[in-house]
């Protein structure tokens, strides 16, 4: 029996399918928190679908399709990282994290860029919005306003999760570094790796609905 | 540990898969007409979303209890969107008796009127009110089904209501 | 049974000092944190309920102002929903005895468990602070557009405490998914867990998969509120509507919350005080998923007057219907189980027939509610207040009693005074009949809930409930009161004073800190009770606890 | 209004005795299960005491008859529930065609209620026995709800968007009107009285007061807005004509075609640039803050009376009383 086993546990395998059980359990409840916001969407997007065509065309859909191949890009690379705890290849697993946390910080960067070019065209929902100049004039400014909203409020909530995502990986990738890991014992990387993943998954679906509707 | 280790072929074959489905799915955005383009890229996402789900989140190994956590929220996700929506398609429709002469009087029966009407999302057409062949025969239908069974019923209120008067 | 004695170590002296609790992992320490904030929480919630009942004694305004009357209703509701009922038999006796009654050592995630208890307690004092020092006055339902935009209360602040003490409900329903999943002992297959145990997976699932949905909904309420982002407000292009569906998407399902762990106790109290096993097993433990399930697919009926569509409002309604089946078959299945019982009507029973009496009563006049036109009378009356305080209080309040009177011996090592557990029981159903039963009458006469004056006509049955009322609070207090008591003078109860069956009965009283000496392992079906055994001789003590026992 | 103590509300709309009835099944199938139950547990409970002597047996084989049997009558009988509560919710969602026309504003915390013929009054619903009325509702500011209990009928008033209620009251009196849903500090302040007249001396209160038909109100209005200015003008209108578009079918620029109703007169008031009418430019400024909710029915009852000009004998509905 491992020393990573806890009293309450019988064994590591127990211990193992409790933390990835846990963790699934964990991210159906994310699934319906971000469900909230994506019922919004689809409510709203089903009422002012003009208004949500014209406030994705002021998207920049070349930063997006960037991002998002940085992120399918950096579920390999974690993906990769745990299979060298797997092979006991500790070397591989650091270099494989710490690649993992240079896409994640690009894909905070590119949004981060994304956002203050946002706030400077007035897009930013609030007392100052405005579509400025160059849109179709059928559309009723306020609910080009209810996109951005939703907008910010998903890719928003999005990009929180990747900041816990991008922090929780340093800290398993310092633990890997200092050899807390091995075949036997590599449960913290494995639940690290389903939360990237499935931070993953939500923007495989943001993607679309929010830079390519037109 | 009981896991299994995936060759990293298996796993660059679904990156390259996820790759190639990306560059559809923009190409598929750029060049489709309004409307359609949603269908397409949210299967297109869908496709994207198993792939990862199965291969890098080890679902297509996992325990039965496994598989049904990850397939549970997604369901509760279409129940919460697929009920909220059979309200919002089905609630647009103007008052009963501002219908213009010749249209049916069912019309009436989504009594509120939305700030906006609804646009129709294609997949669901069948629930919009403005669908007068699906929504408002299904509810015409139900009406005259019920009115039928209730006609003495609804005598006997009037009977009573004279008499009350 | 005086030659009972107390075990020399068990999870109480474990260990002394205040960080051995604050800090402890062990899910019975955590369960009595729980026990004691909701204690607190309790009281803090019922004396706003006293506070409002006296205003309504006369129809006009004079005790209190109506900014004070809507802060009390909003306090009253927002502590009782997700301060007590929500939390309070899944952390309490959920947390104590789940891993007990499933033959394991602790939880899964025992300090996930104790951060949850951090996020409720801070989420409460949290809340119960904001609500106490300024007062927020939107009902527990925060409806839209008045929360978002008009009111000029402490809305924020109240929502960040709901928002907080979430996260808790999530991690302790995780928490429970994984343990029944991975902890069970040898010999425990599915069809071996009691009731008790189902009840609460049925319940974690509500937990897990509605929680999320609030704590969104609730975040929007903040976008539009402090940003001023529009997202219910017409005013800002939004739609009130889509926060009544994601509202009650959650708080439909947690009406579930507050009952089918009641569910679970009543099903292990009623075995064990008829002597009997449990009729229909298989039927009560599939019920309680039906209604985990099904409890999410009928919000809409909260909204037929609300300007929802009329064929959503039609497939609601058909939903709710449905959802009455599983309901009956409970109700059924507990009193078929007491035909031909040894039946003694102690305290915890005396508190489990109450529930199934009033929680009868709470279904069928849901079944009013849930029929379209006289929902379109008797909406937002006080029909409405009737009847799901006859599900939430005639029925969780009576099972979380039920449950603390039959497992107080566990938990303690001492048995609580019986006439006097009896006598409160007894005051406390006629107390709360008194109160809410003349509700009905007020609802079907038409007056609206959440109403600070009313006309004349309305008074008499509002003293009648005023006098229930106070009934009620006394019939609180005193268990309150002997419960302490007999933590110092009660009689010592042995590790098995019901002769119940069950694995939590198999260890000493109090339990020790790992819960039991060795591992059990599970052999037969639970409930094997035997009503032919003449129950004045109790049966010789096990083994184990004999050789546990000391002198004082 | 009867102030005197009762157990039952009165009822005093056709709509009334239906509920009641309805009520009554529910009432005596609830009434049984519950007796039923709490009757089992009782007789059980003395019966089979502890210390009370008979054969105990616990072997009751498959309870899967049992089970099937008592789980199909609660179905049955809520099937029966449901359908009888729809048939009775349908009838409330349709009002008769000849029912008058009520406008009513809610707005924190009182009713502002408007007839066709103008007369106008708060907190107060005049009506004449025996026809049937249909209102019109929307908020000012939150939800709000028009409940009259003797009528058994509420709906709630919601801003930024109509809600229709109809009844025909049976009885002479007075009647409590009810805000059902919190509205805020004053909810309970949020009541009136709904009156229900003799036709005789209902149209003598109508003729009481000075009024001036929404018709009339919304005329000046139109003209206080220079809505003519670009709606009417003679040559070359810059806007699409009013007259006759009540009702009609109005081609969009995105190639939809909508039903002018109400909704859609309000929103071209308020948001004119959500429907746009083919053929013209998005020109129009929203009047949105500038005209209340009342106003709002006002002006629209103007634009319903537009009749065409070839046949405006057909328009007998939205013609000035």
């Amino acid at each position: 029996m491992s020393s990573h086993v806890a009293h309450h546990f019988d064994d590591a395998s127990q211990q193992f399918d409790a933390a990835r059980l846990g963790m699934w359990i964990f991210l159906a409840t994310e699934v319906l928190f971000f469900g909230g916001l994506f019922t919004g969407y689809a409510y709203y997007r089903t009422l002012y679908t003009p208004a949500f065509i014209e406030g994705s065309r002021h998207l920049d859909l070349v930063l997006g399709t960037i991002n998002t191949a940085v992120l399918l890009l950096s579920s390999f690379t974690i993906v990769l990282a745990i299979r060298g705890a797997q092979t006991d290849n500790r070397r591989a697993t650091i270099a494989l994290l710490a690649a993992t946390i240079v896409l994640g910080t690009v894909f905070l960067a590119i949004k981060g860029y994304e956002y203050s070019v946002k706030f400077e065209e007035h897009h930013v929902p609030g007392a100052s919005f405005s579509l400025g100049e160059t849109h179709d004039e059928a559309v009723e400014p306020r609910h080009v306003e209810m996109f951005f909203a939703l907008y910010f409020g998903m890719t928003g909530l999005h990009a929180v999760h990747m900041i816990i995502g991008v922090g929780v990986v340093a800290v398993v990738c310092v633990l890997a570094w200092r050899g807390h890991y091995t075949s036997q014992y590599y449960t913290p990387l494995e639940i690290t790796g389903l939360y990237w993943h499935f931070v993953d998954v939500v923007w495989v679906f943001l993607f679309p609905l929010l830079y390519l509707i037109r | 540990m009981s896991e299994q280790i995936v060759p990293v072929k298996t796993y660059a074959g679904v990156l390259a898969a996820l790759l190639v489905l990306l560059v559809a799915t923009v190409a598929a955005g750029l060049i489709e007409g309004p409307g359609l383009g949603i269908t397409t890229a949210l299967s297109i996402a869908t496709v994207k979303a198993v792939l990862i789900v199965l291969f890098f989140m080890h679902v297509r190994h996992g325990s039965p209890i496994v598989r049904l956590a990850a397939v549970a929220g997604f369901l509760w996700l279409a129940l919460l969107i697929g009920l909220s929506m059979t309200d919002l398609l089905t609630r647009d429709g103007p008052p009963a008796t501002d219908i213009p002469a010749g249209s049916a009087p069912d019309a009436s029966l989504g009594a509120n009127s939305s700030p906006t009407g609804p646009k129709m999302v294609e997949q669901l057409a069948s629930f919009s009110p403005r669908n007068e062949a699906s929504s408002q025969s299904l509810i015409a239908t139900g009406t005259k089904i019920i009115d039928a069974a209730i006609t003495t019923q609804g005598a006997a209120d009037r009977g009573q209501a004279r008499a009350v008067r | 049974m005086n030659n009972v004695q107390l075990p020399k170590r068990h999870y109480l002296n474990a260990d002394y000092n205040v960080w051995s609790w604050l800090l402890s992992t062990d899910h019975k320490r955590i369960g009595i944190l729980y026990m004691i904030s909701l204690t607190l929480f309790f009281f803090v919630g019922g004396a706003a309920a006293v506070l409002f009942r006296l205003e309504l004694m006369t129809p006009g305004g004079d005790l209190v102002l109506s900014e004070t009357y809507n802060k009390l209703f909003t306090l009253h509701g927002v502590i009782m929903v997700w301060f007590f009922l929500i939390p309070s038999v899944p952390t309490v006796l959920g947390n104590f005895f789940l891993p007990m009654m499933i033959g394991a050592r602790d939880l899964a995630f025992p300090r996930l468990n104790l951060a949850s208890w951090y996020l409720f307690v801070g989420g409460g004092l949290f809340t119960v602070w904001a609500m106490l020092t300024g007062g927020v006055d939107t009902g527990w339902t925060f409806y839209t557009p008045y929360s978002s935009t008009y009111a000029n209360t402490r809305v924020m602040l109240t929502a960040i405490g709901v928002f907080v003490s979430g996260f808790s409900t999530i991690l302790t329903g995780m928490n429970f998914i994984v343990t029944i999943h991975t902890m069970r002992a040898p010999g425990m297959t599915w069809f071996r867990l009691p009731l008790f145990v189902w009840a609460h997976y049925a319940n974690s699932l509500i937990m897990v998969l509605a929680t999320p949905v609030l704590a969104v909904t609730l975040l929007l309420i903040g976008m539009e509120r402090v940003l001023g982002v529009g997202v219910f407000d017409p005013n800002l292009g939004g739609d009130p509507l889509l926060f009544q569906h994601l509202f009650w998407f959650y708080s439909h399902p947690a009406v579930y919350l507050m009952i089918l762990p009641g569910m679970g106790v009543v099903s292990e109290v009623i075995t064990c005080f008829a002597r009997k096993g449990i009729f229909g097993y298989t039927f009560i433990a599939f019920s309680s998923l039906a209604i985990a399930v099904l409890g999410f697919l009928v919000w809409g009926h909260h909204m037929f007057v609300s300007g929802q569509s009329v064929l959503a409002s039609l497939t609601f309604s058909f939903l709710s219907m449905l959802i009455a089946v599983p309901s009956a078959v409970k109700v059924f299945n507990w009193t078929a189980t007491l035909h031909k019982g040894s039946i003694s009507l102690d305290t915890p029973m005396l508190y489990a027939l109450g529930f199934i009496g009033l929680f009868t009563m709470g279904g069928l006049t849901g079944l009013f509610l849930a029929t379209l036109a006289v929902d379109q009378h008797v909406h937002d009356t006080y029909f409405v207040v009737a009847h799901f305080h006859y599900i939430m209080v005639g029925g969780m309040v009576m099972g979380y009693l039920a449950g603390i009177h039959f497992w107080w011996p566990k938990m303690t090592g001492r048995l609580y005074p019986e006439w006097w557990g009896r006598f409160s029981a007894v005051l406390i159903f006629f107390g709360f009949n008194l109160t809410f039963f003349p509700q009905y009458l007020l609802g079907y006469l038409g007056m609206p809930r959440r109403y600070h004056v009313y006309p004349d006509e309305f008074q008499v049955l509002n003293v009648m409930s005023t006098a229930g009322a106070s009934i009620l609070g006394v019939g609180y207090l005193i268990p309150l009161v002997y419960l302490i008591w007999s933590l110092r003078y009660g009689k010592i109860a042995g590790p098995n004073p019901w002769q119940a069956t069950g694995l939590e009965w198999q260890t000493p009283s109090p339990p020790p800190t790992f819960n039991f000496d060795e591992t059990p392992s599970v052999t037969e079906r639970p409930y094997q009770y035997s009503p032919w055994t003449p129950q004045t001789a109790p049966p010789p003590e096990p083994e184990l606890a004999a050789a546990e026992t000391t002198s004082p | 209004m009867d102030k005197s103590f009762r157990l039952f509300p009165e009822a005093a709309s056709t709509a009334a005795p239906a509920v009641d009835r309805l009520y009554f099944f529910l009432l005596a199938v609830s009434s049984f299960f519950t007796l039923l139950i709490c009757v089992a547990i009782l007789y059980f409970a003395v019966k089979y005491r502890r210390s009370a002597s008979f054969a105990r047996s616990a072997d009751y084989g498959s309870p899967w008859k049992l089970e099937v049997t008592w789980s199909l009558i609660p179905l049955a009988l809520t099937m029966v529930m449901f359908f009888w509560g729809a048939v009775l919710y349908f009838r409330s969602h349709r009002a008769p065609p000849e029912s008058a026309k009520v406008s009513v504003v809610g707005k924190q915390w009182m009713w502002k209620i408007q007839h066709a013929g103008g007369k106008q009054e708060i907190n107060a619903l005049h009506l004449p026995v025996g026809r049937p009325v249909q209102l019109t509702m929307i908020s000012e500011d939150v939800i709000h709800s028009f409940y009259v209990p003797a009528f058994r009928l509420k709906q709630d008033v919601l801003p930024g968007s109509y809600t229709t209620l109809w009844f025909e009251p049976t009885k002479v009196g007075r009647f409590h009107l009810f805000c059902a849903e919190y509205c805020g500090t004053s909810h309970s302040d949020m009541i009136g009285e709904v009156v229900v007249m003799d036709p005789a001396d209902y149209s003598e209160w109508l003729q009481g007061g000075p009024t001036e038909s929404p018709v009339e109100a919304g005329r000046r209005l139109f003209e206080q807005f220079r809505c003519g200015n670009c709606h009417a003008a003679p040559v070359r209108p810059r806007c699409p004509p009013l007259d006759g578009l009540y009702g009609s079918q109005v081609a969009l620029s995105g190639g939809e075609m909508v039903t002018a109703d109400e909704a859609y007169l309000r929103e071209s008031i308020l948001n004119p640039q959500a429907k746009v009418v083919a053929g013209y430019q998005s020109v129009m400024p929203s009047y949105e803050g500038q005209i209340d909710e009342a106003g709002l029915f006002e002006l629209i009852a103007y634009v319903k009376s537009l009749a065409p000009p070839e046949q405006s004998s057909d328009k007998k509905q939205s013609a000035p009383q």
